[in-house]
């Protein structure tokens, strides 16, 4: 009997682990390329669960099927922001990119708010589950995972083989060098906040197969989203899947042989021993 | 707002030896914290002089507004506010009108032991707040008071966004019951991973969620057979001695509101308010003392339930729980049997 | 400086006047600017933006409310507590400071709010602290708005005369040089590592001792109250619409910020969070010196 | 020629991972005596500033400042001790005036006055001996390069140092700049009783001022001497022009 509880909360850890990590990607990218702290990140990824949701009740489509409408909204937003907001502050201390990202986050917030209230809004069981052994496998969970998995690939083969993908880990590496060999740095900060917002609304419309949410979730995720890119290191996709899948196995490791009570604190514990050890989080870059 | 649309016009304002008192309702935001609050109420009394006083809604700030309405001497009849710790305080000027967190589960316990006495193991999991804590330690209490024995009693965070692991420790304990729950989100996620995980029990009662009709829509047919406990009903009938009837007020909250259901949050409103016009009636007098006095000495049935206070403490003793089922889709009054509008179904079939 | 003396004259006299709806109201103006005083302190001085200074609000809450609990029967003015509140957050930040303030730029932000969530999630987890419950007070404390009002004024002075110390002292300058170039200060002579820290904890002191007047006024005290991370972004706004680093900067933010904050929740309730946020963007994009700033550049007044 | 020796760096090894730096070197710098530092780009010059400065820890040897062996103190307590230096690129407290930059040096160098009030004198002084006196109000940022470098020595000078690091102040300098800068460093000698490291590219200039010499190249002293033995040194001249690399580092 134990051996198969452990397998469960493997298997738990590593669904939500996963579901973590990819809600994070879309953070490590704009973090890593743009410098700039999106503590607004939490609340476009409830964007994006919103966007699947409501495709789903208004027109019945699977969250998968409305995957290309909902990142394509994710994209659009993300060059709108980036224009709107990111531009002006890009060279800016730390505290105008927090606060200017804190007051977006209010605003994505309280909008949904007041347009879609505060009722709890989710998606019904649309995969079934399957058991291994006594160990149940949550079917939409498992999906989450894969996907989670797959874009993370795509993500490295992206930044590994394209030219785009190139020039955007120069500019990881050191924009000033980056665009003294021709990269144009602002047409990839702009690209880059797309694609970031994209995966958060890619990670959003996974968050609502799964898990059922309201606008104050945001806020949880958006914590989560840091904890996740500072222990998995910025600049490569697999670390924040990594990172993800650490912190899940660590809450819930936690909630079935210590408290339950105590497993958030796990991950902000974990995301300050990581930054105590290495003043720089993981990825100790030049600058 | 119902409550003073029924005074001033239904029963033509409070009579209070000759002459007629008409409502004047003062509100503001608390935007949930307790520093504003201690603001707001200073302002309602000072400024606004008002004679009675509500309690904004959650118990955390109920307590703030009890130690300024106390510091004034002012009465507050509490709504929203239920954990049993604000009356144990040593305030007197608190009137309570809803059950306490304390008794929230007591209901769900009763039912069960009517309906299976066969039933011995229950597992309480709940959401890591004041409430529920209550809740759910006033559940246990009562547990085992009548010979249940609680095989799971653990807490998740408030901020929880996947409970399998907690549901898995409770599937090991496979319980007859499962009871608790918290919030609106963290109550349908337990409901939904009960299914996925396939963790069965006879009975589901959770706080909260279950009355929201989001439950349902969130949940679809896995809803069904989930019960939970509220403080009213729009389909509830008490026998009514004092206020109006259960239809009148739903009927006149669907017009003022753009025909909306009221929640039971509404209703309870209502109550506190019908529970001060009776005071105040009782009394004859505005004066905070005499109509304190008055709530001592009071006992009504009203459409919300019947209402009486324990003189000592303020704390409300009389009002029961209701118990909620969804019965394939609709929402339905099971528990107590004098204001049930249909049989609980029981046990729950396996998901 | 006189209107200054002036104005604080008149606040000071508000509790006497007897409208206690003015003195709360008031309260929370204090509150603000005391807590953009105790930000500023740290971040306005040295740049490192601390993204979790309300765990020292908390512990001082937490810290007071124990005390009160355990020595109120000694008949002391609750509010004398709050000085160990404010004692403990410091030693909070001594015991955390030296790790943490290794830590550079957005991650020494990250890392703060990390400090702040798990306290949180640790405080509403041990049982001596209340747990979930939260600590009520109510039974071991009179309701007494005045002397917590005055409380508030004292802190708020001793706030701006440590300030007005600092910004003219050799800490000061030390503490500019590193949010200037710290790297630039460290080889010119400047004990960078003992600067922060101590800068770190002189901050903690007066969020703790906030938080304990404010614990014992509201007579409860829970996590989700006392370790808000909009309280934390509240003082970075009010510290940054004054004007950051300055000796007024803090005062004027405070005060702005709180009476539009008291308006909009009593005028628009349920936008006002909506209206903040949009305040707080056009506030870092046009405003970026904050109040103060702009008149320094306009008249030369030394902030 | 000085009386006493007042830094002496003995067999200093600096790495980098597989990189090595600094391969044991050992240079010694009289009281009051100007030391030209050359050799070619990534000999090791600024590594070297950055040992003695504490910036970098040495995996080997020891520098001893007056008698006092340094080694490893961080950069905060080897500046209290005397030691000022300019960075290689300007690097000015931008948002400060130009007067409370040079106060920083006042108040934390050696001099370590108590309070600004006391180091004003000093800060007067120094803005005054490097010609920076008319610019003092302005915010550092806006000074011009050649401004900025005098800055960088103002800085260093408000500390009183006992020894005095220049990292390439010559550096694009017009060749009238040049002198200007010259009279300045050796007025410091005269009034303040500084010794000085110069690392320089501006061959003419070093050759002038410097009493001693010392060529760096690839992580070693390959010659060290008066500037007129030096210029004729085998090894110099092969360093300088390129003969074929014996193995060397790269910075």
């Amino acid at each position: 009997m134990v051996w198969e509880i452990l397998a469960q909360i493997l298997l738990n850890g590593f669904f939500t682990g996963s579901i973590y990590g990819l809600m994070a990607l879309g953070l490590m990218l704009i973090w890593g390329v743009l410098r700039i702290i999106n503590i607004a990140h939490g609340a476009l990824v409830i964007l994006g669960a919103y966007a699947a949701f409501w495709l789903f009740r208004l027109y019945g489509l699977n969250p998968f099927y409305s995957l290309p409408l909902v990142l394509l909204i994710g994209f659009l937003l993300g060059l709108s922001i980036h224009y709107s907001l990111v531009k002006p502050i890009l060279k800016a201390p730390e505290l105008s990119s927090l606060l200017v990202f804190f007051g977006l986050s209010l605003v994505i917030v309280n909008l949904m708010l007041i347009y879609w209230t505060a009722n709890v809004r989710g998606l019904p069981i649309l995969y079934p589950s399957y058991n291994v052994g006594s160990v149940t496998v949550i079917g939409d969970r498992l999906l989450a995972s894969v996907t989670a998995i797959v874009t993370t690939a795509l993500l490295m083969v992206f930044l590994q083989f394209t030219h785009l993908g190139r020039s955007i880990r120069a500019t990881v590496q050191d924009d000033e060098a980056a665009s003294l060999m021709g990269v144009n740095v602002n047409r990839i900060y702009a690209i880059t906040m797309g694609i970031g917002v994209l995966l958060a609304s890619l990670g959003g419309a996974l968050i609502a197969l799964t898990t059922p949410f309201t606008p104050y979730t945001s806020d949880i995720y958006a914590l989560y989203a840091f904890a996740v890119v500072v222990i998995g290191g910025l600049g490569n996709p697999l670390g924040t899947l990594l990172g993800g899948i650490i912190i899940g196995e660590a809450e819930n490791f936690t909630v079935a042989y210590y408290s339950p009570g105590m497993a958030p604190a796990v991950a902000f514990i974990l995301l300050v021993l990581v930054l105590a050890l290495r003043p720089r989080g993981l990825l100790s870059r030049r600058r | 707002m119902a409550w003073q649309y029924y005074v001033n016009n239904v029963t033509n304002g409070i009579m209070v030896n000759g002459t007629r008192y008409y409502v004047q309702l003062v509100y503001y935001d608390d935007q949930s914290s307790n520093t504003q609050v201690t603001a707001l109420y200073e302002r309602l009394i000072t400024q606004d002089k008002v004679d009675f006083l509500f309690t904004p809604y959650s118990s955390g700030l109920g307590f703030t507004a009890a130690t300024v309405a106390a510091s004034h001497g002012k009465l507050i009849v509490a709504t929203g506010v239920a954990s049993d710790t604000i009356w144990k305080q040593g305030y007197t000027n608190v009137i309570g009108t809803i059950t306490p967190a304390s008794k929230y589960l007591v209901s769900t316990i009763d039912l069960l032991k009517t309906y299976d006495p066969t039933a011995k193991n229950i597992a309480i999991v709940y959401s890591d707040d004041i409430f529920s804590a209550m809740c759910a330690a006033g559940a246990k209490n009562y547990s085992l008071q009548n010979g249940f024995n609680v095989v799971y009693y653990g807490k998740y965070p408030s901020t929880a966004t996947d409970l399998s692991s907690v549901l898995t420790s409770v599937k090991a304990t496979n319980p007859d019951a499962i009871i608790g729950g918290g919030h609106f989100a963290d109550g349908v996620l337990l409901i939904k991973q009960a299914k996925q995980l396939n963790v069965n029990a006879k009975l589901f009662s959770i706080l909260v969620a279950t009355d929201e009709p989001a439950f349902y829509q969130s949940l679809g047919s896995d809803a069904n057979y989930i019960m939970g406990p509220s403080q009213w009903e729009p389909d509830v009938n008490y026998p009514v001695s004092y206020g109006p009837s259960n239809q009148w007020f739903v009927s006149t909250y669907m017009k003022m509101f753009n025909n909306e259901t009221p929640t039971y949050h509404s209703a309870e409103g209502f109550a506190a308010g019908l529970y001060l016009q009776a005071a105040i009636e009782k009394a004859q007098s505005l004066d905070t003392a005499k109509v304190r006095a008055a709530f001592n000495t009071l006992s009504l049935n009203t459409f919300f339930g019947p209402l009486q206070i324990d003189p000592a403490t303020g704390i409300q003793v009389a009002h029961q729980m209701v118990i909620i089922q969804w019965q394939n889709g609709v929402k339905r009054t099971v528990w107590p049997p004098s204001a049930a509008v249909a049989n609980p179904l029981y046990p729950k079939p396996p998901w | 400086m006189l209107t200054l003396i002036g104005f604080e004259a008149l606040a000071i006299a508000i509790p006497f006047m007897g409208s206690s709806s003015a003195t709360s109201l008031f309260m929370s103006v204090l509150e603000y600017m005391v807590l953009a005083y105790s930000i500023n302190l740290l971040t306005g001085f040295t740049g490192y933006v601390d993204f979790g200074h309300v765990v020292f609000f908390g512990i001082g809450a937490y810290a007071t409310a124990v005390m009160v609990q355990s020595f109120h029967a000694l008949g002391v003015n609750p509010y004398v507590f709050s000085i160990a509140g404010g004692l403990m957050a410091s030693l909070f930040a001594l015991i955390l400071g030296a790790p943490i303030l290794k830590i550079r730029g957005a991650y020494f932000a990250i890392a703060t709010l990390g400090v702040s969530e798990a306290v949180s999630v640790i405080i509403s987890n041990t049982p001596a602290l209340g747990g979930s419950y939260g600590m009520p007070l109510a039974a071991y404390v009179k309701y007494d708005l005045t002397s917590a009002y005055l409380s508030m004024w004292i802190l708020l002075l001793a706030a701006m005369a440590v300030t007005l110390y600092v910004a003219n002292s050799k800490f000061g300058y030390g503490l500019r040089a590193i949010r200037e170039d710290e790297d630039a200060a460290e080889v010119m002579g400047v004990n960078t590592r003992l600067y922060k820290v101590a800068a770190y904890v002189l901050s903690a002191f007066f969020a703790g001792v906030a938080g304990g007047i404010f614990g014992i006024v509201t007579a409860y005290i829970d996590t989700g109250g006392y370790f808000s991370v909009s309280k934390t972004v509240e003082m970075l706004v009010a510290m940054m619409l004054g004007g950051y680093g300055t000796l007024l900067g803090p005062l004027i933010g405070g005060f702005v910020l709180s009476l539009l904050e008291y308006t909009t929740v009593v005028y628009i309730a349920n936008l006002h969070l909506l209206v903040f946020g949009v305040i707080l963007i056009l506030l870092v994009l046009f405003l970026p010196e904050g109040i103060v700033g702009v008149l320094r550049r306009r008249t030369r007044l030394v902030g | 020629m000085a009386t006493g020796i007042i830094l002496e760096a003995k067999d200093v090894v600096k790495r980098f991972g597989g990189l090595e730096a600094l391969r044991g070197v050992s240079v010694e710098v009289g009281r009051e005596e100007i030391l030209g530092l050359v050799g070619p780009n990534g000999s090791g010059k600024t590594v070297f500033f950055n040992v003695v400065t504490g910036v970098y820890k040495p995996e080997g040897g020891r520098i001893i400042f007056k008698g006092r062996d340094i080694t490893g103190l961080p950069p905060h307590a080897i500046a209290r001790m005397g030691i000022g230096r300019t960075f290689q690129v300007p690097k000015p407290f931008s948002a400060m005036s130009v007067r409370d930059n040079v106060m920083i040096g006042a108040l934390f160098g050696k001099h370590g006055a108590k309070n600004p009030y006391e180091a004003a004198k000093v800060v007067d002084e120094v803005l005054e001996l490097t010609g920076l006196a008319g610019k003092a109000d302005l915010q550092a940022g806006l000074l011009n390069v050649p401004e900025k470098r005098r800055l960088e020595m103002a800085r260093a000078l408000a500390s009183r140092p006992e020894l005095l690091l220049l990292d390439e102040v010559l550096a694009g300098l017009t060749p009238t700049e040049i002198d200007e800068a010259l009279g300045m460093i050796r007025s410091f000698r005269k009034e303040l009783g500084l010794a000085v490291i110069m690392v320089e590219h501006v061959m003419r200039a070093v050759m002038n001022i410097s009493d001693r010499i010392v060529v760096f190249n690839a992580g070693r002293k390959i010659a060290e001497g008066s500037p007129s033995e030096v210029a004729n040194d085998q090894a110099v001249i092969e360093a300088y022009l390129g003969a074929p690399i014996t193995g060397g580092g790269r910075e």
